[in-house]
C-alpha cells in the first residue's frame, strides 16, 4: 500500500483507463463512447508522463539559468505523437458517427443493433 | 504539501471522468470532456512538460471538444 | 549496412506517395489509381531489395537519422521482417486490380482518397513490419489502423460507416492497450529499442512483466481477431470493398501475428519469465478459434461473410503454431502467415470479381457460377483446396508443419483439433464449390455475364497460380524461415 | 444487471493492474532506469549533437525524428479519412441538384458582438504567437505542431464567428491541398537532403563543415509541420461542419 502511495500517478492513470474503458463498454450513446476511449488516451497519456516524472525536474530546456535536474524528455516525445494520434482517431470517429446518423437518424447502439 | 495537491488534482480528474459518464446532455458532458483536458494539461504543466501541456491545451481542450461540440450540433443533444 | 537506402525507400515512398495523391486525384481524376501503382512498384522493388540482402547476407539494421540503436530509432531487417515481400506482392496485385474494381465500387469523389489510403495502409504496413522500436511499431500501428477503418467505411455500403466504427473502437482500445504495455516497459527497463529491451528485461520484477505481456497479447489478439476478440472482423471485411477486404484478411489482421512475434523474440532472449501460461492460453485459443470460425462459415450464405470467419479459423492456426513453442510449431504458424495471405487474396479478390460481374453475393444467388466465369472460378477453387490442406497445395506444408509441432511438444490434443479443424473447413468450401459448380443455376441470366476485366483477372490468376507454386516449392519459405526460428527458441536449450 | 458485470470485471482487471503499478521503480526518483540509461545522452549532448537547446525538440525532431513523421503522417491519414468519409454526401446532393457551384453555408450560429470583437482583436496577436512559437521551437516549449494547432484553432474561431466562407479565404481552396501534407513533404525533403548529404534518412549534421545546415532544416520541418498541422486542423473541422 506504501508502495502504491509513492506511484499514485500510476494508480491514478489505472483508474482513469478503467474509467474510460467502462464508458466504451457500457454506454450506448456513440458519442459517449468515444467520450469514453478519449478518457482511456489520456490515462495512457498519463501513465507514460508518469514514468518521466523527476522530483523537483524542471522542464528540459537547456540554456541560460537552467539547473538539473530536469523532467526526462523522451516520455514527453512520446506522448506529444501520442496526442496527435488521439485527435485523427477522434476525428475519424466523429466523421464516421455523423454519417451513422445521417444514414440511420439514431446513434444509440442499441437501435442500431437491429439495423444491421 | 505537493502530493495532498497531487491528489486533489488526480480527484478533480477522477471526478471530472465520472461526470463526462453521468452527464445525460452530450453537450455538458463534451465541455466537462474539455475540463477534464485542461486539469491533465495542469497536471503535466506542474510535472516540468510544458511541451506536452501546451499540446494538450491546444488539442485536447481546444480541437477535440469543438469536434466534439460540431458533431453534438449536427447530430443529437440527448443521450438516451 | 547491406541494404543501402532501400530501407529508407521501402518505408518512406508510400507515405510521400499518398501525401501527394489527393493533389494528383483533383488535377487528373483517372490518374490518381496509375499513380499509386507506380509509387507501390517502387515499393515492391525495395522490399524485394531488403529481402535479397536478408536471404544473401542475413540479418541487418538501418539507423534512421544516423543515431546508434538505443538512442535513435533502428530499422530491424531480419527473417520475420522479409513479410514486406509479401505485403508488396499482394498490395501491388490488389491496386492492380483496383483500377477497374474501384471504379464501380467507390464513388467517384472518394477515388483519389481511396488510393492514397490503400497506400497509407500499406505503407504503414511495411514500416510496423520492419521497425526495431517499440514506440515507432505503435505510431506505424495507427497508420495502418487509421486507414484500415476509413477503407472499410469508403465504399459506402448500408452498414460500412458502422462496421467500421466497431472496428475504429475495438481497434482503438487494443491500441491504447498496446501503448499501456510500452508505457510499463519503458518504465521497468529505460528503453525503447527491441533489441536493447530483450538484454534489459532480464533480471526486472517479474509481475510488472507479465502485465506488460498479458497487456501486449489482449492488444495484438485483438488485432488478429482471435475468436473472442473477433466480433469487430466479419462485418468489417465483409463490408469494405474486395481489394481492401483482400489486403485486411490477408495483411492487416497478421500485424497482430508479427507482434506477437516480435514480443516472443524478446520473451525469448530474456528469460524473464516462464512462458508456459501464455503458451497454453494462445494455444487453447487458438483451438477454439479454429472450430468456432469454421463452424460460423458453415452457417454463412454471404461468400464475402463466410470468407471472413474463415480468417478467424486459420489466424487460430497460426497463433495454435506459436503457443506450441516448438521448431516446427513455429515455422508452421509464421509460414501459414504468408500461405494464408496469398490464399485469402486469392479468394476475396474471385469472391470480389463475382460480385463485380454479378451483383448478387449469397451463395445460393451464385449458383452454376462455375460455367459463366471459369477462370475466376477455377481459381477460386484452387484457393478454396488450398485453404482446405490438401497436398500439393500451399496450405498443406504449414498445416503439416503444425500438427508436427503439436505432436513434438506432446500435445496430440490439438494435433487432433487441427485435423478436425481442416475437415470444417473442408466441408463449408465444398459447400461453396458445390454451388458453383454441381447447382443449376438460380438465375439463368446469370449464364451470359463473360469474366472481368483483365485487371482484374491477372491479379487473380497469378495469386492462384502462386497458390500451387507455393505447394510444390513450399519448402523455400520454410527453409528460409527456420534460421529465424532456430535462433529465437535457442535461448530455452533446443 | 449488464452494468453490475461489466463492473464486476473491470474492478478484477484493476487489481493486477494495481499491483503492476504499484512494483514498478518508484516515481520521481533519479535512479530508475528510466533515468539513467538512454536519457542522460539526450540531456547532456542533446543540444549540441541535436542542435536544439529545448531537448524535447531535439528528441522529436533529431533522435527520434522518425517518428514525428511517422506522427505527421498519422493526422495526415486522418485528414484523407474523414475526407473520404464524408465527400459522399456531397456528391450525392451534386447529382440531385446541377448547379452546385455555390453550396448553401449553414446559416452562421448567432455569436454575441463582443465575441466577435474579440476574435477580430485577438486574432493577429495569436497568428504572431504561434509564429514565434515555431520559429523559438526549439529554444523554448512549443514547436510546430503547437504552433499550427493554435492557428487551425483560430481559423475555426473565425469560421464559428463569421461563417467559414470568409474563413476559408484566408486559405483557398486551389492552395489548400499543397498545404494539408506540408509536413510530410518537409520530413521527406530534409530526410532526401540528409540521405543526399550525409548518411541514412533523416539524418541531420551533428559537426563538421555541414553544420550550418542544422538550424535551417530544423526549421524547415517545424514549419512543414506548423503549416501541415493548421491547415489539416481548419479543414477537418470545414469537413465536419458540412460546409466543404
Amino acid at each position: 500500500m506504501r508502495v502504491l502511495w509513492t506511484n499514485i500517478d500510476y494508480a491514478a492513470s489505472v483508474v482513469l483507463f478503467l474509467i474510460g474503458l467502462y464508458a466504451v463498454i457500457a454506454k450506448g450513446n456513440l458519442i459517449k463512447k468515444l467520450m469514453g476511449l478519449n478518457i482511456m488516451e489520456t490515462a495512457v497519456f498519463a501513465f507514460v508522463m508518469a514514468t518521466g516524472i523527476v522530483t523537483g525536474g524542471d522542464a528540459p530546456i537547456l540554456g541560460k539559468g537552467a539547473e538539473p535536474p530536469f523532467a526526462n524528455p523522451l516520455p514527453q516525445a512520446l506522448i506529444l505523437t501520442g496526442i496527435v494520434v488521439a485527435l485523427s482517431t477522434t476525428a475519424l470517429a466523429l466523421s464516421l458517427i455523423m454519417r451513422i446518423y445521417e444514414r440511420h437518424g439514431t446513434i444509440e447502439s442499441d437501435d442500431l443493433w437491429g439495423v444491421e | 504539501m505537493t502530493r495532498i495537491f497531487d491528489i486533489l488534482l488526480y480527484a478533480l480528474l477522477i471526478s471530472c471522468a465520472l461526470m463526462v459518464i453521468r452527464t445525460k446532455d452530450l453537450l455538458g458532458a463534451a465541455i466537462i470532456f474539455s475540463t477534464y483536458s485542461l486539469v491533465m494539461c495542469l497536471v503535466w504543466q506542474l510535472r516540468g512538460s510544458p511541451d506536452v501541456a501546451l499540446t494538450e491545451a491546444a488539442v485536447g481542450a481546444g480541437v477535440t471538444s469543438v469536434l466534439f461540440l460540431i458533431t453534438v450540433a449536427r447530430t443529437t443533444r440527448r443521450e438516451r | 549496412m547491406d541494404g543501402g537506402h532501400w530501407p529508407a525507400v521501402l518505408v518512406v515512398t508510400p507515405l510521400v506517395g499518398a501525401a501527394l495523391c489527393p493533389i494528383i486525384g483533383r488535377r487528373f481524376p483517372n490518374f490518381a489509381g496509375y499513380w499509386a501503382l507506380g509509387v507501390f512498384t517502387a515499393v515492391s522493388v525495395a522490399a524485394g531489395a531488403v529481402t535479397y540482402a536478408v536471404s544473401t547476407n542475413g540479418p541487418f539494421s538501418y539507423h534512421m537519422g544516423g543515431w546508434p540503436p538505443p538512442f535513435g530509432i533502428e530499422l530491424r531487417f531480419d527473417e520475420f521482417s522479409a513479410s514486406v515481400a509479401v505485403i508488396a506482392l499482394i498490395g501491388w496485385l490488389a491496386i492492380l486490380y483496383s483500377l477497374s474494381y474501384a471504379k464501380h465500387a467507390v464513388p467517384e469523389e472518394r477515388l483519389p482518397y481511396y488510393y492514397a489510403l490503400l497506400l497509407l495502409c500499406l505503407g504503414g504496413m511495411a514500416g510496423f513490419a520492419v521497425t526495431g522500436d517499440i514506440f515507432n511499431m505503435f505510431v506505424f500501428l495507427e497508420i495502418l489502423s487509421l486507414s484500415s477503418y476509413a477503407l472499410v467505411a469508403i465504399a459506402g455500403e448500408r452498414i460500412a460507416e458502422l462496421a467500421s466504427f466497431k472496428y475504429l473502437v475495438m481497434g482503438a482500445v487494443s491500441s491504447l492497450t498496446i501503448l499501456f504495455a510500452i508505457g510499463f516497459l519503458y518504465a521497468l527497463t529505460g528503453t525503447l529499442n527491441m533489441g536493447d529491451l530483450s538484454v534489459r528485461l532480464a533480471g526486472v520484477e517479474t509481475f510488472p512483466a507479465a502485465v506488460a505481456v498479458a497487456a501486449l497479447t489482449l492488444g495484438f489478439s485483438v488485432k488478429a481477431a482471435l475468436f473472442p476478440l473477433h466480433i469487430w472482423l466479419p462485418d468489417a471485411h465483409a463490408t469494405a470493398p474486395s481489394p481492401v477486404s483482400a489486403i485486411l484478411s490477408g495483411l492487416v489482421v497478421k500485424v497482430g501475428v508479427l507482434g506477437m512475434l516480435r514480443m516472443y523474440q524478446m520473451l525469448y532472449d530474456s528469460q524473464v519469465f516462464d512462458l508456459k501460461m501464455l503458451n497454453d492460453t494462445l494455444m487453447w485459443l487458438g483451438a477454439i478459434s479454429i472450430v468456432m470460425g469454421a463452424l460460423f462459415a458453415m452457417v454463412q450464405e454471404d461468400i464475402k461473410m463466410m470468407l471472413a470467419y474463415s480468417t478467424i479459423s486459420n489466424i487460430g492456426y497460426i497463433f495454435m503454431g506459436l503457443g506450441l513453442a516448438s521448431t516446427f510449431g513455429i515455422i508452421g504458424g509464421a509460414v501459414h502467415v504468408f500461405n494464408h495471405a496469398i490464399i485469402k487474396a486469392t479468394l476475396f479478390l474471385g469472391a470480389g470479381a463475382l460480385i463485380y460481374q454479378t451483383g448478387y453475393r449469397d451463395l445460393k444467388d451464385l449458383r452454376g457460377i462455375g460455367k459463366a466465369m471459369p477462370v475466376t472460378s477455377a481459381c477460386i477453387a484452387i484457393g478454396a483446396v488450398s485453404i482446405v490442406g490438401i497436398p500439393p497445395t500451399a496450405g498443406f506444408l504449414c498445416k503439416w508443419y503444425i500438427a508436427l509441432g503439436a505432436i513434438e511438444a506432446g500435445r496430440i490434443f490439438f494435433a487432433v483439433t487441427l485435423l478436425f479443424g481442416a475437415l470444417l473447413i473442408f466441408v463449408y468450401y465444398i459447400r461453396m464449390l458445390n454451388a458453383f459448380y454441381f447447382t443449376p443455376p438460380l438465375h439463368a441470366h446469370l449464364m451470359d455475364v463473360g469474366e472481368v476485366p483483365l485487371t482484374m483477372l491477372v491479379p487473380i490468376v497469378v495469386l492462384a497460380i502462386l497458390c500451387l507454386v507455393m505447394g510444390v516449392f513450399g519448402r523455400i519459405p520454410l527453409s528460409f524461415i527456420e534460421p529465424a526460428v532456430i535462433d529465437m527458441l535457442a535461448p530455452l536449450g533446443g | 444487471m449488464r452494468r453490475a458485470l461489466i463492473i464486476a470485471l473491470l474492478v478484477l482487471a484493476a487489481v493486477p493492474l494495481l499491483f503492476g503499478v504499484s512494483q514498478l521503480p518508484p516515481i520521481g526518483s533519479t535512479g530508475n532506469p528510466t533515468y539513467t540509461h538512454v536519457v542522460p545522452r539526450y540531456l547532456e549532448e542533446g543540444a549540441e549533437e541535436a542542435g536544439a537547446e529545448n531537448i524535447v525538440t531535439a528528441v522529436i525532431l533529431n533522435y527520434r525524428g522518425y517518428d514525428t513523421n511517422g506522427e505527421v503522417t498519422v493526422i495526415f491519414t486522418a485528414l484523407v479519412a474523414v475526407l473520404g468519409v464524408l465527400t459522399f454526401a456531397k456528391a450525392t446532393a451534386a447529382k440531385s441538384e446541377p448547379a452546385e457551384e455555390t453550396p448553401v453555408p449553414a446559416p452562421p450560429m448567432p455569436v454575441s458582438p463582443v465575441t466577435r470583437f474579440i476574435v477580430r482583436i485577438l486574432a493577429p496577436f495569436i497568428l504572431l504567437f504561434s509564429i514565434y512559437m515555431v520559429i523559438y521551437g526549439h529554444t523554448s516549449p512549443g514547436g510546430g505542431f503547437q504552433g499550427g494547432t493554435i492557428v487551425g484553432a483560430l481559423l475555426i474561431a473565425v469560421s464559428l464567428v463569421s461563417g467559414s466562407a470568409q474563413a476559408k479565404r484566408l486559405l483557398p481552396e486551389r492552395i489548400r491541398p499543397w498545404l494539408q501534407p506540408a509536413a510530410v513533404l518537409a520530413f521527406a525533403l530534409v530526410g532526401v537532403a540528409g540521405l543526399w548529404l550525409i548518411g541514412p534518412y533523416l539524418s541531420f549534421p551533428v559537426e563538421g563543415e555541414l553544420v550550418f545546415l542544422r538550424t535551417p532544416w530544423l526549421t524547415i520541418i517545424e514549419f512543414g509541420i506548423g503549416i501541415g498541422g493548421a491547415a489539416i486542423v481548419a479543414s477537418i473541422f470545414w469537413a465536419m461542419e458540412g460546409s466543404d
